[in-house]
């Protein structure tokens, strides 16, 4: 079997398509369903720019394939803001100027939010080791790490 | 990239014997896991191809085998193989030196020296196994040599050849390669 | 400069948060993969293994017949639209696709066209090709050796493997300095070669509609314009028909500014098509084949008087630029600004010589994050400065401090012929000092050193040259590297401002805005800056080289200042009084002794839609191109404080302070956030990023996971100081600051390493310093097992 | 980047999927994690003609402990590892979870596939080796339980055979007075080790080594059990001397070559400055330190 019908929730939204058996998760978010947000980076799982959130979870959509998704749930950068808020790592972003060229940032973001929800007060050190893998080039990472912990702040405060 | 190695040992057999093995690339492609020689297009050039599988890669090599140098008063000889990967994606040359020298007690040590280059998709992404694969296989291909040269000159069958005469890493090395392997490559050690 | 301006106006000084964000932390940025169109095709390279070889057949028989393949182009092709070359920044000629012979490896070869990105790269695999392999070159210094093949056969004047030989300051001086001096050191290092990896690889969308005659080619582009013209100069396309739109850029760092063959390509397959083409390069193509930088051997030499007193510097650099020389230099400056060498330091002799060699590497030479060679630069002189402190046995704050062009000096001339506008070096290392505890921390090193522990602590007081440049002697391929800017200002008092540079992350669209504010007296908000698009924007060679600041932001300053004079004249109209009774106060016009007779900008605009003066030209609009008089000269002093782990030669670096002076500050918040990704580069070249070839040219870490790149895990923790010089020549006193850090930073963490162990009497190691370099002479020395 | 076309098989059941990778033969992989397979496939260096996904197999993600070990299920992935409660008691096991790649790989990557591999840069291997484990095969003809000694072969070769699939793998439940510790040096984060060793060792009622296993990452062409430097320290007290021994054995047993990680003598080194490093963390953790 090549050609598969896969039919994933996205942002609390379904959606099928049909996918070949190599369609990466990544193709499927970007080339079929133009959701662009989500970016690669790399072609060898090194730089965390396709993170996407499966189930809860934090992983680079750029090493599953696209049929592996099918009946689960997925929420990528579109999918973080309710009912016209953004979310407070998207405010926490800005107000700390933790993005520069814009291009990891989706990635960073669910990253954030995978490891804010594991631990929402995270320290310096923890913050720097829970975005292990997602590479920025621009920010040095040190206004990335304000503002996960500015977000952790805000979310406890229920922001 | 290059991995150059170095190996010797001894076989219970004149010199004569194993100089007549050496010397035939037919009798010599055999012992190398995965390669075959498929033509002879002169006495010292043939046609041949290398299988190698690793885990989930695997790659085959086309090429040619020549013998540069020969020298029965010496006991010297200079076998060069060159080939390209079969998807085109990079290329592979063994120059292997192997010298004979007779012992007193009647049995032949042969020493020998394989320089392997790879260049191409091999050498840029996996470098990181080539020279631990490169050791293995020259591992396995001397102790084969030995293996085959005793059944050869003792006049039994060669050792069959693994179904799939293709590498697939310590699988196809089996039980006769296996021992001889860790013994050439000096992996004991830690008992000793 | 503080802010006068009040935060809703966001002028120049405010920490304005950034205008681009809104769109990037919701994922609807726009960049070059994003972009999509009906019909749209997708191409890929089949790319050589083979770092020299003689192409003896390409068979496209197979890939044809692969399902979606549309098409396979070779040099062949092209060569029939005489596309198969095309010229480099630097000069040279580059192949687009190989025709005869691959001169590095994953040098382009063919172009599979097809309906689908995976069915292009099924293609590839499916292209035969017959290489013969040649002999590879690969150290520089063998490629000029007797009998070292000679690997570019299709310049027929080329008679070895050297590309040019440079000089600049004055030899024959120099020299006799150095046959008299009491004291003179020699310093041997190697800038590695490295690439600038933005996050974003390079890509290209073209969409040439057949029925118009209209193409847009949306590139990965730090330089629209400058690429159209080259496109318009190179493949006959006509300029006005042939739009360049660099939509939002993930990263260049000098990486997108050279001329790919990926774009060439994908706009021929449009053209032959009439359908859009696609070209998203892969990370490992994007490492193994565009642009890489510095791969600079020198040999610094610097005489000295035994007081510490520096008389003069020599330099030797070795450059090696790869298969083709496509460099990112301005025409007269092979090396670039490479002889800015003498640094903070006031030498009265200097001699730089650089030769530069073809070897088989991919192409390159970019100015990666740097102002065209500043980095190598001020890297030579800031680790000599520290081995000759060694060899004096002074303290290198000292002999520093000894050395430096003082305040009052400025404008310095200096031995190579720079005019430095501005600085204050003592005051910028004294806050670094203070900020950073240093005579504390030598005494903490001395007790360590006393129980065996290695902590070093290293210094960089580097000096800068960006804004490239004044147009009488800059240019690329003949385009002087004046930029323009243009403003509207709308009837309702809202502004467009367009620039010809680009911004690929430093927040152009917030910054420029500032200026305008501060000028004009538009609140920030109301004001949208436009870059990027050949078809709105004015002329412009782009950005890279910190010169957005120092030469489009004169030009936006100069335009708003153009706005206002004739804003003036209809205030000045509206108000009834003369010209010469209006003042500019408070960012709107007063007449002057009269505190309630103002006119604002909105005001005035309004005005010249609706009612100008008699005889006025009606609207509020002008462009400007600004000519820079000269450079502008950033500085700081970077302080690095190093543990070594004995045992196995892992270092940490447990402070690093920054102290840069980059003139007057036009984002306090941007401009952290430049210095912060600036460190951080400097810090991975530094420790890990390299380029790196085995004897058969073959690249060892053409993907992210042998080409390292610091996660947070390994960054540090930046501390951050600034003084402000402003320049006098630029119209807001600004400098730049997007590479000073990247530029100051890789000599401070070498530096602090090679203290560590100064007392073994080490003086140098290579970057990228790893521990088993460490530990490797921690062996030598007795002190590792 | 697209990997060639291949044929994927989501089996429900462990006996589909052999039956699937009996069928295909060498055409066949297992995907679990896919953190290995899936980059190797977008470069074209694997290229598969059938993947047999055993996502979906209900019953392979289990963590228990029972008979004396701690079963670690083929779908278990290595944050679910990190997370369990369980391994509190595993402190070698925890050490090496927390260091294999990067967060997001870590919530997909699984234990076994890290052994399936074969790969001796892989971080596992050693843990499994120092831990003496037990790997549980299941083919056509049954389970086969292979000790973790015999189970790597070569590199990127395992004891697997090609229609068998590594169900789980068993890690013996450690006595009273026992720890373990996971020593790393990488080139950055995330990174396969430039070396590292694990180790586990067990105390008697004086506080002398009663068991000890020591495995080594990436110092050779597969994963290496350091059996003299183990059997140098059983019965003997851990000091330095002891450990410093053991340490210069560890390092003789590794085979490393110099590639871009670093030269051979290095990384020997290294080996035998983690272990002692890798022996007191270990020692500390087992007479009840963190």
């Amino acid at each position: 079997m090549s050609k598969h019908t896969v039919t994933v929730t996205i942002n609390g939204a379904q959606h099928s398509a049909e996918v070949d058996s190599r369609t990466l998760l990544v193709h499927l978010l970007r080339d079929h369903l133009r959701l662009t947000g989500t970016h690669v980076g790399c072609d060898t799982t090194s730089c965390g720019a396709c993170t996407v959130l499966l189930d809860g979870r934090a992983v680079k959509s750029c090493t599953l394939f696209a049929v592996q998704a099918s009946g689960k749930s997925i929420t990528t950068v579109e999918g973080l803001a309710q009912g016209g808020k953004l979310h407070a790592i998207q405010d926490s972003f800005k107000e700390c100027h933790g993005l520069q060229c814009g291009f990891c940032t989706p990635g960073m973001m669910l990253s954030a939010v995978a490891l804010l929800k594991k631990n929402p007060k995270p320290t310096e050190e923890e913050i720097r080791w829970g975005i292990a893998g997602n590479l920025c080039r621009c920010t040095g990472y040190q206004n990335i790490v304000k503002a996960i912990q500015h977000a952790g702040e805000k979310m406890a405060k229920g922001g | 990239m290059q991995v150059t190695l170095n190996n010797s040992f001894t076989v219970d057999e004149p010199i004569d014997r194993v100089w007549d093995f050496l010397s035939d690339p037919r009798k010599v492609a055999p012992c190398m896991p995965g390669a075959e020689i498929l033509e002879a297009v002169s006495a010292t050039e043939y046609k041949g191809a290398i299988k190698m599988k690793l885990g989930p890669l695997s790659v085959k090599f086309d090429g040619e085998i020549t013998i540069e140098h020969m020298d029965p008063a010496t006991h010297e000889i200079r076998i060069v193989g060159r080939g390209k990967d079969s998807k085109g994606t990079g290329s592979a040359s063994m120059v292997l030196k192997g010298r004979l020298t007779a012992l007193p007690g009647g049995g032949t040590e042969m020493t020998s020296e394989s320089e392997t280059t790879i260049n191409g998709k091999m050498a840029q992404f996996g470098s990181r196994m080539i020279q631990d694969v490169s050791k293995a296989l020259y591992a396995q291909f001397t102790a084969a040599f030995a293996e085959r040269l005793k059944a050869d000159t003792a006049g039994r069958p060669a050792p069959a050849a693994p179904q799939d005469n293709a590498l697939s890493m310590g699988q196809v090395a089996g039980a006769v390669v296996k021992g001889a392997f860790n013994r050439l490559l000096g992996k004991d050690k830690e008992k000793a | 400069m503080s802010a006068t301006t009040s935060k809703e106006m966001g002028g120049v000084g405010q920490s304005v948060k950034r205008k681009e964000d809104a769109r990037f932390i919701q994922g609807k940025g726009n960049y070059v993969e994003d972009i999509y169109f009906p019909g749209m095709t997708y191409g890929a390279f089949v790319r050589s293994p083979y770092a020299h070889a003689k192409i003896k057949k390409i068979d496209s028989s197979k890939a044809m017949k692969v399902p979606g393949v549309l098409a396979v182009v070779t040099a062949k092709e092209l060569a029939a639209h005489k596309l198969d070359w095309m010229p480099t920044i630097a000069g040279d000629t580059q192949a687009v696709l190989a025709g005869d012979k691959v001169l590095f490896q994953s040098q382009e070869v063919a172009f599979v066209v097809a309906t689908s990105q995976a069915q292009a790269l099924d293609g590839v695999e499916a292209v035969e090709v017959d290489y013969e392999e040649l002999p590879v070159v690969i150290d520089p210094f063998k490629a000029l050796e007797k009998g070292a093949p000679i690997l570019r056969t299709d310049k027929k004047d080329q008679k070895s493997n050297l590309i040019f030989h440079w000089e600049a300051g004055d030899a024959a001086a120099t020299d006799k300095v150095f046959k008299s001096a009491p004291v003179v050191v020699s310093q041997k290092t190697h800038y590695q070669r490295v690439h600038p990896a933005p996050m974003e690889t390079c890509g290209c969308v073209a969409n040439h509609n057949p029925a118009t005659g209209q193409t847009d080619i949306y590139m990965t582009s730090q330089a629209p314009h400058a690429h159209r013209t080259v496109f318009a100069l190179v493949a006959g396309l006509k300029e006005h028909t042939t739009r360049v739109i660099a939509p939002d850029i993930g990263g260049g760092f000098g990486n997108k500014v050279p001329v790919y063959p990926g774009y060439v390509l994908a706009t021929v397959a449009s053209l032959l098509t009439g359908l859009p083409c696609k070209w998203i390069e892969s990370r490992s193509e994007n490492l193994q084949s565009t642009g890489f930088a510095r791969d600079y051997h020198s040999v610094t030499e610097l005489a000295a008087s035994k007081d510490g007193k520096i008389l003069a510097l020599r330099v030797k650099t070795l450059a090696d630029h790869g298969a083709f020389n496509a460099q990112a230099n301005p025409s007269k400056w092979p090396a670039g600004l490479f002889s800015i060498c003498t640094g903070s330091y006031d030498i009265g002799a200097a001699s730089v010589a650089v030769d530069a060699v073809y070897t088989n590497k991919a192409p390159g030479g970019v100015a990666y994050r740097c102002s065209f060679r500043v980095t190598e630069a001020s890297y030579i002189i800031e680790r000599a400065v520290d081995t000759l402190a060694r060899e004096l046995k002074m303290d290198p704050v000292e002999l520093r401090q000894k050395n430096f062009i003082k305040k009052e000096q400025f404008p310095y001339k200096s031995a190579t012929g720079w005019e430095y506008d501005s600085g204050d070096y003592h005051r910028a290392m004294q806050v670094a000092l203070d900020k950073v505890g240093y005579a504390a921390l030598r005494k903490e090193q001395a007790e360590k050193r006393a129980k065996g522990e290695l902590m070093g602590i290293g210094i960089s007081s580097f000096t800068e040259i960006v804004g490239a440049g004044p147009r009488k002697d800059f240019d690329i391929l003949g385009l002087s590297m004046n930029d323009g800017c243009e403003i509207r200002i709308h009837p309702t008092g809202t502004a467009t401002v367009r620039l010809g540079v680009k911004s690929q992350g430093q927040a152009h669209e917030t910054t420029f805005g500032q200026i305008v504010a501060e000028e004009l007296g538009i609140p920030v908000d109301n004001i949208v800056v436009e870059e990027g698009d050949t078809a709105t924007a004015p002329y412009g060679l782009g950005t890279y080289g910190s010169r957005s600041t120092p030469v489009a932001g004169g030009a936006t300053a100069l335009a708003a200042r153009r706005i206002r004079e004739k804003a003036k004249k209809i205030a000045a109209f509206l108000l009834e009084v003369s010209e010469n009774d209006l003042e500019w106060k408070d960012h709107r016009f007063e007449v002057k002794g009269a505190p309630g007779k103002t006119k604002t900008m909105a005001e005035v605009a309004f005005a010249a839609y609706t009612n100008v003066p008699p005889g006025m030209e009606g609207g509020l609009e002008t462009t400007y191109y600004y000519d820079p008089p000269n450079f502008t000269f950033p500085f700081g002093t970077y302080i690095a404080v190093v543990d070594i782990d004995k045992g196995t030669g892992e270092f940490k670096v447990r402070r690093f302070v920054a102290v840069d002076d980059a003139g007057t500050v036009i984002n306090p918040m941007v401009f952290e956030g430049q210095i912060h990704g600036g460190l951080a580069e400097g810090f991975a070249i530094a420790t890990m990023q390299e380029i790196r070839f085995d004897e058969g040219g073959n690249i060892q870490n053409g993907t992210f996971m042998d080409y390292l790149l610091p996660t947070a895990v390994e960054t540090p923790h930046w501390e951050l100081g600034n003084t402000v010089t402003p320049s006098p020549h630029h119209p807001i006193g600004a400098k730049g600051i997007g590479e000073s850090p990247n530029v100051g930073s890789p000599a401070a963490i070498v530096n602090a390493v090679v203290d560590a162990l100064s007392h073994l009497g080490v003086t140098n190691i290579d970057m990228p310093v790893t521990p088993w370099k460490v530990w490797q002479i921690l062996k030598e020395k007795g002190i590792a097992q | 980047m697209y990997p060639r076309q291949f044929e994927y098989f989501a089996p429900a059941s462990l006996a589909e999927a052999i039956g699937l990778m009996k069928k295909h033969g060498e055409e066949a992989k297992v995907l679990s994690g896919g953190h290995s397979l899936v980059p190797m496939m977008k470069l074209r260096f694997a290229t598969p003609g059938c993947i047999v996904d055993i996502n979906n197999i209900p019953g392979l993600n289990k963590i228990e402990e029972k008979g004396g070990f701690l079963h670690i299920g083929a779908l278990v992935r290595e944050a679910e590892l990190e997370e369990s409660p369980i391994i509190a008691k595993y402190p070698l096991l925890m050490d090496t979870a927390r260091v294999i790649a990067d967060p997001q790989v870590r919530n997909r990557a699984t234990v076994c596939g890290n052994l399936a591999h074969g790969d001796p840069a892989n971080d596992h291997p050693a843990t499994m080796l120092a831990l003496d484990a037990l790997v549980v095969a299941e083919g056509p003809k049954g389970e086969r339980v292979i000790p973790i000694k015999d189970f790597f072969v070569d590199t990127l070769t395992t004891a697997l055979k090609p229609d068998e699939i590594l169900k789980e793998v068993r890690v013996p439940t450690p006595p009273a007075k026992s720890g373990g510790a996971y020593v790393k040096i990488e080139r950055k984060v995330g990174d396969f080790a430039i070396a590292a060793v694990a180790v586990q060792i067990t105390l008697d009622a004086k506080g002398n080594c009663a068991k000890a296993g020591i495995g080594l990452t990436n110092v050779g062409p597969k994963p290496i059990k350091a059996s003299a430097a183990e059997a140098a320290l059983v019965g003997k007290p851990l000091t330095d001397a002891t450990i410093a021994d053991a340490a210069r054995l560890a390092a003789q047993a590794c085979d490393p070559v110099t590639d871009v990680r670093a030269p051979a003598d290095y990384k020997r080194s290294m080996v035998r400055e983690l272990t002692q490093r890798a022996l007191k963390r270990a020692q500390a953790r087992a007479e009840g330190g963190k």
